[in-house]
């Protein structure tokens, strides 16, 4: 039954899926923007190489399918799979990095389904998760912050959600706060703004109506009263401060442009606040205990994996009839 | 007619208690005819393991059947807290013409990535490192797990290192001003193996006269 | 005979391949292929079972009643496993401590219990072993291609550690792409589960392929499925 | 208690049988294509691998160990099972025909999972207490419930999924269970 709600926007209207994917493109950019300005240009070329390869694989698999290449371009959600992606990523990746990734997404993620909208998985997060399982060291190399010296404490290249999970040993939290230059007023320097570069574009894309409001809220939600509980004023055995959690890592870009994709997320009202939910959970519990820095990704794939079950739950009575 | 069910039922019992006799009966032929094979296997593998960490040409007895304990509940020694142990553990002792040539004992970095990484040493009886070996452990993979010899040398780099050499403030990873290379990627753990193997070495010191003349 | 010889032989290897097609003991199959030792390892273990349990199965077969069948086939091919793993740590010990939980798993492998009761159960006792020869074959080639994909594509090599199984192996290990940065997801749970999907769908294809022999064809039957779906 | 809980988050997320043991998967394969026939061999599962880990705990320690015959553990092992699910089967019947109805028809199955040899011989090799067996086998059900009741929710989906004719089946099963498998991997370091 779930199934039979989801939008399957390739279907019916072509024209609208292209506009929103555009809009979704246009709502990245200040979070681009900040990450460029902080983090030097290796963010915008690593798009570009990845929207290359996205439109070579994607031709790829339509001409083996004997599929339309004009038609399904057109809707460019290849190339916001991979701006994602690109986003995600370390500025300053090798090149195959790039390739590894963006195949997992387009070929085996999205295509091996059958394509947009029928996809389980957000073929983004795939990718994402694949190379951090598999390259954890290239993964997790990101580069300085602008504004931080190099070698100031020895660390050359490792995001603040890194230092936080690795360096700090016993400190409090002030302690820690105060010693490393990797951190700004809320949370990492640089990561501050480039989250507050795509809240500013989820906020567009809230109000363009392109995304609902129930998974934002219900995963930041979630991650900030788990962040507040655990935080406990900042203790040495205490999680990063709700703030921190808020503004560092990949949070802004989770909730707004990767928990929302229509296709892998819940579709119920009541279902999308559960999913949203859960993702801001094991986002936090993979944060603070587990062997990732960022659980960002990981928590979105657990929440896909669960979204029919959640949709066949939740969904709205009476049933509409087929 | 329930006679007959009663017949069947009791032939196919013993049937079936023949069947599991006879299984039984071969079963113990290999058994017995593999029993000496496997506990020889069990005790070349253990002693292989032992001889990478304290090299054959250092010692001459047969470490295995020489042992201590390494009671928690006991005072015996001074600081066994310094091995991070969680429960009491039997440790070796290597002999070369009847003279304590050095002792291998587990050691547990306690602050590992995530959680406990156990280790096996040996330490020469003029305190130098013959070798170190991480017994298991749950670091990441690909990033932490370098300390695994399959994966990479860097556990080799502590041979011949002793409590003074290096000094100890460079018992550490290069990252904190130590003398031990980290992994690209990964500190922490390379981190915890270092502490917990000069932890070892400060625990030989120690106890030197007690553990060299068990 | 010859013939029934051969179509066994292209059932168990090929059209009913206990692993590709019955999907039948997939849990030793994806746990232990990480590399070609412990694949070839397990592969061996796995035949012998099959073929001394489809033997002794098959000389039994007028003995047994059938309520107490599966009791005893499963006592049988239990025992049989116990044997291999007492040999395998007599003989492999190595060996032994990298594929070890998987050896007593072997029982709960529906191909060999499968292979009992449909087989050699009902068949001579010669060609019940040669059945079982086949059937074990055909499950350690695809554990083999497996472990094969794995090792390759996760390290860059092949044949890694192969004097665990056999002493004169000592320098077969191959560095077919030598810099390879590696791809440790395919050691790892996830990999093992995608090239084992990935080898199913090259089955397929070359089904089709052969059935077929016309690409044409598939393409325009792929396109009416694909049609049909979204009606 | 905190050991207790760690054992479960161990066995449920970060060792979950199915997607990081390889254990039942045959059963994972086989009746995970409707949600209903999913919660009912979860259910069925959870009971026989409970009790199964108790049993054969008690088999190991005081009987295999006494007599000195631990090498013949596979074989204990495969009949006391056997025999643990007949005698379920049967109890079921006399005191919920119900129950039965429900779950009668995928107690034989069981048998042949070998997640349940699994955990019996895992709970040895880990050294676990009585306590810590039954709640190990516990943990380990619950994880092959977990990912078996969303797995045959997800399946209904892929139903309807486009999918190109070489993957159809078996192939993106198992292609959908590497993306779980890799979901999992993130609470690798949990525990």
């Amino acid at each position: 039954m779930a199934v039979k709600s989801i939008k399957l926007p390739k279907n019916h209207q072509a024209l609208s899926t292209s506009l929103i994917m555009l809009w979704v493109l246009a709502a990245c950019l200040p979070g681009l923007i900040a990450l460029t300005v902080f983090f030097g240009w290796g963010t915008l070329i690593n798009i570009a190489w990845l929207c290359l390869w996205a439109l070579l694989f994607e031709s790829l698999v339509l001409i083996l399918r004997k599929r339309s290449l004009s038609f399904y371009l057109k809707d460019y959600s290849a190339l916001v799979t991979a701006v994602l992606l690109g986003l995600c990523i370390p500025p300053s990746s090798p090149w195959w990095l790039g390739i590894t990734g963006i195949f997992f997404a387009i070929v085996i993620a999205k295509h091996l389904y059958g394509g947009l909208g029928h996809n389980l998985f957000n073929p983004a997060m795939v990718a994402y998760a694949v190379l951090l399982i598999a390259f954890p060291v290239e993964m997790t190399n990101w580069a300085l912050p602008l504004g931080v010296e190099q070698n100031v404490d020895g660390f050359t290249g490792a995001t603040a959600l890194d230092l936080f999970r690795n360096e700090r040993g016993g400190m409090l939290i002030s302690e820690f706060w105060s010693q490393s230059s990797f951190f700004g007023t809320f949370s990492g320097i640089g990561w501050e703004w480039v989250n507050f570069g795509f809240l500013l574009g989820g906020l567009v894309l809230l109000y363009k109506r392109i995304i609902g409001w129930q998974i934002p809220l219900a995963m930041l939600g979630s991650l900030l009263l788990m962040a507040a509980i655990f935080y406990d004023g900042g203790s040495s055995a205490s999680g990063g401060s709700p703030f921190m959690h808020l503004f560092g890592g990949g949070t802004m870009l989770g909730a707004f442009f990767i928990a929302t994709d229509p296709v892998t997320a819940s579709t119920t009202p009541k279902g999308r606040l559960i999913y949203g939910a859960l993702i801001g959970i094991v986002t936090y519990v993979i944060r603070i205990w587990g062997a990732y820095p960022d659980g960002i990704a990981f928590a979105v794939l657990l929440g896909n994996f669960a979204a029919p079950f959640i949709d066949y739950y939740t969904q709205p009575k009476p049933i509409p009839d087929v | 007619m329930s006679n007959e069910l009663r017949n069947s039922v009791s032939q196919s019992a013993f049937k079936l208690a023949s069947f599991a006799a006879c299984v039984g009966v071969i079963l113990s032929a290999v058994f017995a005819l593999s029993e000496a094979r496997i506990a020889e296997q069990q005790l070349n593998a253990q002693r292989q393991a032992m001889n990478i960490i304290f090299p054959a040409n250092l010692h001459d007895n047969d470490f295995i059947n020489d042992t201590f304990k390494l009671d928690l509940t006991t005072n015996d020694f001074n600081q066994l807290d310094l091995l991070g142990l969680r429960e009491n553990s039997t440790a070796y002792i290597a002999r070369s013409n009847d003279q304590i040539s050095g002792v291998i004992f587990p050691a547990i970095a306690r602050d590992g990535y995530n959680g406990d990484i156990n280790i096996l040493l040996g330490i020469s009886s003029s305190g130098s490192v013959t070798g170190v070996r991480v017994i298991s452990h749950r670091e990441t993979p690909g990033l932490g797990d370098l300390i695994d010899l399959r994966l990479s040398n860097w556990i080799l780099s502590f041979n011949n290192r002793s409590l003074r050499n290096p000094e100890p403030a460079a018992w550490t990873v290069v990252k904190n001003g130590g003398e031990f290379d980290q992994f690209t990627g990964a500190t922490i753990t390379p981190r915890a193996v270092t502490a917990a193997t000069a932890k070892a070495l400060q625990f030989f010191e120690l106890n030197k006269t007690v553990l060299l003349s068990l | 005979m010859k013939k029934d010889l051969k179509n066994i032989s292209s059932q168990a290897l090929w059209h009913n391949n206990p692993a590709l097609v019955q999907l039948l003991g997939l849990c030793p199959l994806l746990a232990v292929s990480s590399s070609v030792v412990n694949a070839v390892g397990l592969a061996l273990a796995t035949i012998m079972v099959l073929v001394c349990s489809n033997l002794l199965v098959s000389l039994i077969r007028h003995q047994v009643t059938d309520a107490i069948r599966l009791p005893a086939f499963v006592l049988i091919i239990a025992g049989f496993v116990t044997c291999v793993e007492l040999l395998l740590q007599a003989f492999a010990y190595s060996l032994y401590l990298s594929i070890g939980i998987f050896i007593p798993l072997i029982v709960t492998n529906c191909a060999i219990l499968g292979r009992a009761v449909s087989f050699a159960a009902k068949n001579t006792p010669l060609i019940s072993a040669f059945d079982g020869l086949m059937t074990g074959l055909g499950f350690g080639l695809v554990l083999l291609a497996l472990g094969a994909v794995r090792e390759l594509i996760g390290t860059g090599a092949l044949f890694a550690n192969m004097e665990l199984l056999l002493p004169f192996t000592e320098n077969w290990e191959l560095s077919i792409l030598p810099g390879y940065p590696g791809f440790l997801l395919a050691l790892l749970p996830p990999g093992a589960f995608l090239f084992m999907g990935l080898l199913l769908a090259l089955k397929n294809l070359i089904d089709k392929q052969v059935a077929e022999k016309d690409l044409k064809d598939i393409e325009s039957e792929l396109g009416s499925t694909a049609t049909h779906t979204q009606n | 208690m905190s050991a207790i809980i760690i054992l479960l988050i161990s066995a449920i997320l970060v060792n979950n049988f199915v997607l990081v043991q390889f254990l039942g998967l045959c059963p994972f394969m086989g009746s995970s294509n409707k949600i209903e026939t999913a919660i009912g061999m979860s259910a069925a599962t959870t009971f026989v691998l409970t009790l199964a880990s108790m049993v054969s705990y008690l088999v190991y320690q005081y009987l295999l160990i006494p007599l000195d015959i631990a090498w013949l553990r596979t074989i204990a092992f495969i009949v006391v099972i056997a025999a643990l699910v007949n005698f379920t089967e049967i109890l079921m019947l006399k005191t919920s025909p119900l129950l039965h109805k429900v779950l009668g028809i995928f107690l034989p199955l069981i048998t042949t999972n070998c997640a349940v040899l699994g955990v019996a011989l895992l709970n040895i090799n880990a050294g676990n207490s009585f306590v810590e067996s039954a709640f190990y086998g516990f943990g380990a059900a619950l994880g092959f419930s977990l990912v078996l009741i969303l797995f045959a929710a997800l399946r209904e989906k892929l139903n309807l999924a486009d999918i190109p004719a070489p993957f159809q089946g078996a192939s993106i099963a198992m292609i959908t269970a590497a993306l779980m498998s890799l979901a999992f991997m993130g609470f690798t370091g949990l525990v």
